[in-house]
């Protein structure tokens, strides 16, 4: 890495944060790790359980990426950095399979498919590699925290249209501690399994971004609002 | 010879990579904007998705069975696969410069699209034998190819279309997505 | 000044596999470790999955063994390998439970049965199936009680042309709108007990 | 005769009954005639008459510039009131350059104007030059100089002259009174353009909706078997040359060619009156048959017009507007412009005017296309109008292209049948002008490139100079030597 | 009159407009909806005011919050239509909240939110029509014999209100349509010699007297229909004919190789909504091809994937998948399949003429 | 377990030196679109692009950097074309399409004092040391440089008149809106 290439000095944790959640969201601004994204989320748990194994990983690689910066050259960082995600990934699937058992049957293959989520890799070339470690961990949180957010909130939707419940199975997944998450929500729904169908995952996935559109759009409106009050108001 | 016709049929239609089996969305979102790119990155994605079964099942039958070493397999298989998309852009680039004009731009996004590694892991999973595996990974090729096809047909007719601002656009697309995998549930129970 | 690109080139490559390779060195031997120290815990999960299907068909009460230990692998009539587990109890086989397929709406069932060792079913689950969700999956045991219903049942009881569901005259509901589903239980269910008719020695010879 | 038959199209109704009986007249002088001097396709004319003169009828207005252009002539005698800006016959209601003329009322012929005994004798170049110098241009509404088609024997082996009778917009009616009234002196025009075209073989072609003039015209022709009248099926757009051709012969003419591509000239039976008054009388292009008709119109007339008539002078002497028209149009309703207003005056292209009522026009808000793909069926070309009003919606001019915008005539039968009632003709012609816009920038931009280049490079050249000569003056101040070239060096060396 | 922003012609235009021809399209349906609410009785008349009233309701709803005007649109008759054509595609005695929930799907996922009529990509009938199936397959595979109104088996005003908003009515005697007991009994292995005779005569059939949605009964009414709609010029030829030939042609192959296992075409062409479909869906301008030959190719996918997924896939009916499988390819059809271009040969080059040697003289 | 972790260790050495060696065999030499780029940029350097001038500009656009919006003279359809060049869909909604002005020079107020001509990137200007300056308008890109220079604020940036041959339909699509 030349001197040239030095990483900008933007540790703005804020600013990370508020990306990574929102701005620039992986699924919802990027469109990427949508695999998964639609894959687990037939209910929240399922996808609580893929958003917290994608963030360790997401937080690790970036965090090694980072440190590692001065040693790949870019003729093989690509190699590189994949050969580091997957043996992070063979970690957590080696780990979920032996002591989450349950969680790793319902995530099955797309945990190993986390290798080629293309958000992480994309955190290594564009954040971590540029970036110091500390900026580079937090930018993994923060990006993975949003994957998870996006991947509960879609699993929730699709749970409780699909069939009326809301983290159903959380205490079997997570451990007896989470099982005041089960919520059963309309006792003799019929289930409406369109919505935990395929077809089901990519309209709620459409609607959802359609919905971070309007907040986005309403977000803006308001601020525009007040900036033309100030005058006034000072 | 029917059977694998089956298995074609049954991989491309049936349990298609793209809307059953979740595999390879982002390449499926982001290059199919045009028909022509949605066909190139499909054929590009053929080829590589097909050498990546074939490796992938050497790699397991030659190498990761023998050693005991199961645990290494989305390690090879990764590492793998990123050399053979590379190569293939470099033979490519060699023999056919015409034809890297038409996929060059398409493979180096290949290596990070989830259908191949899924694809070969899965194959693996089944404990096929090395031809079927093959026409398995053929099969769901073919089925990424049509699906991104149909897609792309129908977003650059979504392109003139006169779509709310909420929805223009992903948003659309996701939609769009849903009833196309709505319309290939038909198809269930078909091989 | 070729002279001294060919130089750096070599140089460059043993750098950049070096880096590679030594990276994939690592990792392997990362996982190489990881992988020993999960190893057992990743098997006894495994084991815990079958025991945990086993012991839904198979009572605590008749056996006294290990389940899942020491299955008997058998051929049934078209030839295919059923793997056989056994209850044992004073190393007398009080009972069998092995897979069997049906042939269904969307596609296999597949359920595990166990027998006692006069041939009575003990109990019988489905572990995989694609049948439509809210037609077909009421052949859960989750879902609905109708599976239960096997229960106690044998080849002679009933005869064997009511081993069949009701619209086809025989002793079993189906579900209102969805026959095939159940016809092809009961199918596979008869088929299993015909298995243990035809190999009740092998199956009930005490374990060496 | 054999025809052939023609994709798409559509039946609009004809509504000729308006105007088809009324015998031409001749219209009474307006007090003042506007005489613009762009008329045709092609360079405007440039004025050969100063303010203040007086000019006799036929003579020489303003002069054509360049091969593809048209004098003009005064239309009658008077005296030249001005020469400005006057609103143009046009829809955007831009100003152009116009002679305005005061009658005299004498309606005098310039003298020595005479015609050509024997126009057969006559070179076809000289018939050319004559045409030319007639103003005369085509008179079927593209207003393309008609001299230049005359010449075109010279790129193209030709076969035969098509006399397009075919009138297929609604409510015209001129070239049928025409046909019928001046039968002989539009064959004769026909057979001189057929003799300049070096051609033997002539069609008059004239629908089936106007058997009086088929029939003058078999009468006329009947002694002459080069001449043939053929009887076309009523379809709009039947008089666009290439499909006339192609009912004719049964072959399309190339895209982006011209029907001279597969032997055939097509001229309008007004031009061909043109050019027989032209030659046999020595006549210029100074007025035109119009039909004024249209369910606002008190009384539907066919005119003889003296070019520069305004407007309102037509419509006060067919008795003015019975109700408030909604549209007030040049030309027929399929392919005819809107009238800026009723000052604009008559010019060489103006085969009608319109006063068109709400219940004819049939105007509808436009909904969203709803793909039922009437107008693929009605395009003539084999185009899909929707699709390429859609990329021009999207402002994807590019793909507009790609799916044929040049290839479309601006027929209108893709609009007339559409039940979503959108504007697709007005579509097409945005898309073109802002083709033909960007193209002209595009060539400006090149242009200034080249200028940028220019300017660079002299501006360089000039430093070089100025570095040159501070040079010199340094090594002058100094007293060294003056540099050497690499030559000494190496010579040194 | 002189209007600042000119207004290009034509300045007259034919006697059409959007909501003539969906009055038309009405029109057509209207013998064999009558015939079917006849047949089915007080539940069917029921689900079919839900079902339309959802979907104008629906429309009202989505153009408001678009904030674009509603006249033109909900008077347009397009709304009316997909929730009349859904109608006609669901069981005639399902709970009038499968009529509420396919009316919201169709005008609102399948319609609305790509922006209104002429926007949609897909049939929004026939999306609302498989997405009830695969959410709730139990009440769009229970189907009832036909019981005409008034006549003693049929249930009454009362009845009819308890069968539709699932009060506590009379045990609905269910049955399955022609094309699902074929289905059910050829898996059993039945040959169908043995299945037909008892349930199929086909010209009790084409009249409709066969348990079915409302689309399904009356294949002579619906072919009535669907040639008044040709005789008003509303549809072309293309797609109705090439669905049926393709569909006919592949029965017949078939049911010769096999006719134990494969029924011949006359039972593919009045079971089912093959008809409803040919003329009524297939034909829908906004999600079909434009091209004459484009169509054909439309018709014949259909014809096949009709016949492929009746025969061979996991529903006994595929028509409502087909239509959405090839509405997914009309784009690409439309992409590739133009008419030729006055002038140019099929490749867009202009024509050349080989004897044009006299023609054109030397350049 | 040794034999294992050797053998994929070897595995990557070979594959990390195959990769070392197609990259070196396949390094891109500069970036051909630059030129495509360039070619397509009006050419008149007026750094309205916030670029130094066209070259740079194209550079940008070319390597990502920069949006194909930049451009302000080249307008609307420069946008098209770089965007169909590098196969980017573009909302064209965004840029303005700016009405084409020609300077216009007031010679009641022109004090010749050069300014402009030295300014003006296409030789449009046409005068010499105190004598009344002109535009040639067939020339005059619309840059507005002369009119940032003038001292006497005489030059008038005009937006061009239509003609009879320059007019054409408003779009329809604008008239609904
Ligand atoms: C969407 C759909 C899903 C179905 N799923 C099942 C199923 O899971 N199990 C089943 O037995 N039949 C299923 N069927 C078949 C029908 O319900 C069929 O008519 C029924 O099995 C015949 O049984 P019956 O004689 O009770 O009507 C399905 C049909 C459809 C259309
Ligand atoms: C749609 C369309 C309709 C036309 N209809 C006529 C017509 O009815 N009569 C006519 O003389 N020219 C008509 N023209 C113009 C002819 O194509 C052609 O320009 C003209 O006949 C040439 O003769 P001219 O040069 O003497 O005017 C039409 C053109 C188009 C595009
Ligand atoms: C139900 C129906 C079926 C038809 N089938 C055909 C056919 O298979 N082939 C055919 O050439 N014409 C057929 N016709 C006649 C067409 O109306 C006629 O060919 C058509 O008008 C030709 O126009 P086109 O070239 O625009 O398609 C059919 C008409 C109807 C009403
Ligand atoms: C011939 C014809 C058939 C139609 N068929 C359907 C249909 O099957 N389903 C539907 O929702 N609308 C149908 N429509 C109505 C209309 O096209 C539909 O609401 C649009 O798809 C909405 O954009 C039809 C209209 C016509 C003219
Ligand atoms: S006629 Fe009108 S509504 Fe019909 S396809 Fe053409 S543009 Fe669309
Ligand atoms: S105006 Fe153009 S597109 Fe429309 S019908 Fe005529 S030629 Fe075809
Ligand atoms: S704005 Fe356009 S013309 Fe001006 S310098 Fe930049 S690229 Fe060149
Ligand atoms: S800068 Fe202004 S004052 Fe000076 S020469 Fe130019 S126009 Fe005249
Ligand atoms: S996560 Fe599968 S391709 Fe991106």
């Amino acid at each position: 890495m030349t001197d040239a290439a030095k990483p900008k000095p933007a540790t703005d944790w804020g600013r990370i944060t508020r990306d990574g959640l929102w701005g620039n969201n992986v699924i919802l601004a990027q469109a990427l790790a949508l695999c998964p994204t639609l894959a687990v989320t037939s209910t929240a748990t399922n996808g609580l359980g893929m958003g917290l194994a994608t963030t360790a990983v997401l937080v690790l690689s970036n965090l090694l990426v980072s440190l590692l910066r001065g040693v790949i050259t870019p003729e093989v960082r690509i190699p590189v950095y994949i050969v580091l995600i997957a043996t992070l990934v063979t970690l957590v699937d080696l780990g979920l399979n032996a002591y989450a058992h349950e969680l790793h049957k319902v995530l099955g293959l797309f945990i190993a498919l986390i290798v080629v989520n293309c958000a992480i890799l994309g955190r290594a070339e564009s954040f971590a590699s540029k970036n110091p470690a500390a900026a580079s961990a937090l930018d993994g949180l923060a990006i993975g925290l949003g994957f998870t957010l996006v991947l509960v909130v879609l699993g929730g939707v699709r749970e409780v249209i699909g069939s009326g419940t809301l983290f159903a199975g959380a205490a079997q997944l997570l451990g007896p501690s989470f099982g005041f998450l089960e919520l059963h929500l309309i006792p003799d729904y019929r289930g409406f399994l369109l919505a935990i169908l395929p077809p089901g995952g990519f309209l709620a996935l459409g609607f959802l971004l359609a919905g971070k559109r309007l907040i986005d759009a309403r977000a803006a409106a308001n601020r525009r609002r007040q900036a033309s009050a100030e005058p006034v108001l000072s | 010879m029917g059977e694998y016709l089956l298995l074609i049929l049954g991989t491309a239609l049936v349990n298609n990579v793209l809307l059953v089996k979740f595999l390879g969305l982002c390449s499926f979102m982001g290059v199919s904007n045009k028909i022509d790119s949605a066909l190139g990155m499909g054929l590009a994605t053929t080829f590589v998705l097909t050498m990546a079964t074939l490796a992938g099942w050497l790699l397991d039958h030659w190498l990761l069975e023998p050693l005991q070493i199961g645990y290494l397999r989305i390690l090879t298989f990764i590492l793998v696969i990123a050399a053979v998309v590379t190569f293939t852009e470099m033979v490519i680039r060699k023999v056919s410069p015409a034809l890297y004009q038409v996929l060059g731009i398409y493979l180096p996004l290949i290596t990070t699209n989830c259908a191949v590694l899924g694809i070969a892991l899965l194959t693996s999973q089944e404990g096929q034998g090395l031809f079927q595996s093959v026409v398995y990974g053929f099969g769901s090729a073919l089925g990424f190819t049509l699906v991104m096809v149909l897609f792309a047909g129908l977003r650059e007719r979504l392109a003139l279309a006169q779509v709310p601002a909420a929805f223009a656009g992903l948003p659309i697309a996701f939609i769009v997505a849903g009833l196309l995998s709505l319309g290939f549930m038909g198809f269930a129970g078909l091989a | 000044m070729s002279t001294a690109v060919q130089a750096s080139l070599p140089r460059g490559i043993l750098y950049q596999a070096l880096l590679l390779g030594g990276f994939t060195l690592l990792a392997a031997a990362l996982l190489a470790v990881a992988d020993r120290v999960t190893r057992e815990p990743i098997a006894l999960r495994h084991a815990e999955d079958l025991n945990a299907s086993l012991s839904q068909v198979m009572p605590s009460e008749i056996h006294d063994n290990d389940l899942a230990a020491d299955p008997l692998t058998l051929t049934d009539a078209a030839g295919a390998p059923v793997l056989v587990y056994r209850a044992l109890r004073a190393g007398q086989v009080t009972g069998v439970a092995y897979q069997v397929i049906g042939n269904g709406y969307a596609g296999e069932i597949t359920l595990i049965l166990a027998l006692d060792a006069q041939g009575q079913v003990l109990g019988t689950r489905v572990l995989a199936h694609k049948e439509t969700p809210g037609l077909g999956d009421k052949i859960e045991a989750a879902k609905n009680d109708w599976i239960l219903a096997f229960k106690g049942r044998s080849l002679g009881d009933p005869p064997a042309e009511r081993w069949g569901v009701k619209k086809d005259g025989g002793t079993f509901d189906q579900f209102s709108g969805a026959t095939i589903t159940p016809r092809a239980v009961v199918r596979a269910i008869k088929g299993g007990l015909e298995f243990f008719a035809a190999n009740q020695t092998e199956l009930l010879a005490p374990p060496r | 005769m054999k025809l052939f038959n023609i994709r798409g199209g559509v039946h609009p109704e004809d509504r000729k009954h308006l105007a088809a009986d009324q015998a031409i007249e001749d219209l009474p002088l307006a007090p003042l005639l506007h005489v613009p001097l762009q008329q045709h396709i092609g360079n405007a004319a440039t004025p050969a008459v100063r303010r203040g003169q007086q000019v006799a009828k036929g003579e020489l207005l303003g002069i054509g510039q360049g091969p593809i252009s048209a004098p003009v002539h005064a239309p009658t005698s008077g005296r030249v009131m001005g020469i400005g800006s006057f609103p143009a016959h046009h829809v955007s209601g831009l100003s152009v350059r116009t002679i305005t003329l005061q009658p005299d009322g004498k309606d005098q012929w310039l003298e020595g104007i005479e015609g050509v005994p024997d126009p057969f004798a006559l070179d076809p170049d000289e018939i050319a030059a004559r045409v030319a110098a007639a103003g005369i241009v085509g008179m079927g509404g593209a207003t393309f100089p008609s001299a230049v088609k005359l010449n075109l024997r010279k790129k193209y082996r030709l076969h035969t002259l098509v006399i397009n009778g075919a009138e297929c917009e609604p409510y015209l009616t001129c070239d049928d009174r025409l046909m019928r009234e001046h039968t002989a002196q539009v064959l004769d025009g026909a057979r001189i353009m057929a003799h300049a075209l070096g051609v033997t073989q002539i069609i008059i072609a004239i629908e089936n909706n106007k058997p009086q003039a088929q029939a003058a015209m078999t009468g006329a022709a009947a002694d002459s078997p080069a001449v043939r009248v053929a009887g076309l099926p009523m379809r709009y757009p039947m008089g666009s040359e290439k499909h006339l051709v192609q009912t004719l012969t049964g072959r399309e003419t190339p895209a982006r060619g011209l029907t001279a591509d597969i032997g055939v000239v097509v001229h309008n039976p007004a031009t061909a009156f043109a050019v027989h008054q032209a030659l046999r009388l020595g006549w210029p292009l100074v007025s035109r048959l119009v039909t004024v008709s249209g369910g606002a119109i008190t009384r539907p007339r066919n005119l003889r017009v003296p070019l520069g008539t305004p407007v309102q002078h037509l419509i006060d002497y067919c008795g003015g507007f019975r109700e408030e028209p909604t549209r007030l149009i040049s030309g027929g309703p399929m392919m005819g412009n809107p009238l800026p207003g009723t000052r604009v005056p008559i010019v060489k292209g103006s085969n009608g005017v319109l006063a068109l009522t709400a219940e004819e026009v049939n105007a509808q808000a436009a909904a969203p296309c709803i793909r039922c793909a009437n107008c693929v069926a009605a395009c003539p070309c084999g185009l899909l109008p929707l699709q390429m009003a859609a990329h021009a919606r999207a402002g994807d001019l590019d793909g507009t292209v790609r799916l044929g915008l040049m290839d479309c005539i601006g027929c209108g039968s893709c609009s007339y049948v559409c039940p979503a009632h959108i504007p697709l003709v007005q579509f097409f012609n945005y898309a073109k002008g802002e083709m033909a816009a960007r193209g002209r920038a595009k060539q400006k931009q090149a242009e200034t490139k080249r200028l940028i280049e220019q300017r660079t490079a002299r501006i360089e050249a000039i430093q070089q100079a100025k570095r040159e000569a501070m040079a010199a003056r340094k090594r002058e101040s100094a007293g060294k030597p003056p540099a050497q070239t690499p030559a000494d060096r190496r010579a040194e060396a | 009159m002189y209007s600042d922003t000119p207004i290009a012609g034509p300045y007259a235009h034919e006697r059409t407009s959007v909501s003539r021809i969906m009055v038309l399209v009405v029109l057509a349906l209207l013998p064999a909806t009558l015939f079917s609410l006849w047949q089915f009785g007080w539940p069917a008349i029921f689900l079919f005011l839900i079902t339309v009233g959802t979907c104008l309701v629906a429309e009202a709803a989505c153009l408001r919050a678009a904030e674009k005007p509603l006249r033109p649109s909900l008077l347009d008759g397009s709304a009316l239509l997909t929730g009349w054509l859904l109608a006609m595609s669901l069981p005639p005695w399902a709970p009038w909240w499968i009529g509420v929930l396919g009316g919201l799907i169709a005008i609102v996922v399948a319609k609305q939110v790509f922006g209104g009529i002429g926007q949609n990509l897909f049939n929004p009938a026939m999306v609302a029509r498989v997405a009830l199936l695969i959410s709730f397959p139990a009440e769009l595979t229970r189907y009832v014999a036909p019981a005409p109104l008034f006549s003693p088996q049929a249930p009454g005003f009362g009845e009819g209100l308890a069968i539709t908003f699932g009060l506590d009515g009379p045990d609905m005697v269910t049955g399955a349509t022609l094309l699902g007991q074929v289905r059910t009994e050829l898996g059993q292995g039945h040959p169908l010699p043995d299945i037909l005779p008892g349930i199929y005569q086909p010209w009790s059939d084409a009249v409709g007297t066969l348990a079915g949605s409302m689309g399904e009964t009356s294949a002579l009414l619906l072919l009535l229909g669907g040639l008044f709609l040709l005789s008003q010029r509303v549809i072309t030829w293309h797609i109705p004919v090439a669905t049926i030939a393709t569909l006919a042609l592949a029965a017949t192959l078939m049911n010769l190789y096999d006719p134990g296992h494969y029924p011949d075409a006359l039972y593919h062409l009045v079971g089912g909504a093959t008809l409803l479909a040919a003329f009524f869906i297939a034909t829908d301008p906004v999600t079909s091809p434009i091209s004459p030959r484009g169509q054909l190719i439309f018709g014949a996918g259909l014809g096949v994937l009709i016949y492929s997924i009746r025969t061979w896939a996991a529903y006994p009916e595929g028509v409502a998948f087909a239509i959405i499988l090839m509405n997914t390819c009309t784009p690409l059809i439309d992409h590739y399949v133009r008419p030729r271009v006055y002038g140019r040969d099929r490749k867009g080059a202009p024509i050349e003429y080989a004897d044009d040697a006299d023609a054109e003289v030397t350049r | 377990m040794i034999i294992a972790i050797g053998s994929i260790a070897l595995l990557g050495l070979t594959l990390g030196g195959l990769l070392g060696l197609a990259s070196r065999y396949l390094r891109v030499e500069g970036n051909p679109l630059t030129d495509k780029v360039a070619a397509l940029l009006p050419g008149s350097q007026c750094g309205q692009c916030g670029y130094p001038g066209c070259g740079p500009a194209a550079e940008a656009i070319a390597s990502g950097t920069a949006a194909v919006t930049i451009c302000v003279p080249g307008g609307r359809a420069v946008v098209e074309e770089l965007a169909s060049l590098l196969g980017q869909a573009v909302n064209l909604a965004g840029v303005a399409e700016q009405a084409p002005t020609v300077a216009h020079i007031n010679e009641n107020l022109c004090i010749g004092c050069c300014k402009c001509f030295k300014r003006c990137p296409s030789d449009a200007i046409m005068g010499a040391n105190n004598m009344i300056h002109s535009v040639f308008a067939d020339a005059c890109i619309g840059c507005g440089k002369c009119f940032e220079v003038c001292p006497t604020e005489c030059i008038e940036m005009r937006p061009v008149a239509a003609t009879l041959q320059t007019w054409f339909w408003p779009n329809p699509a604008q008239l609904s809106a």
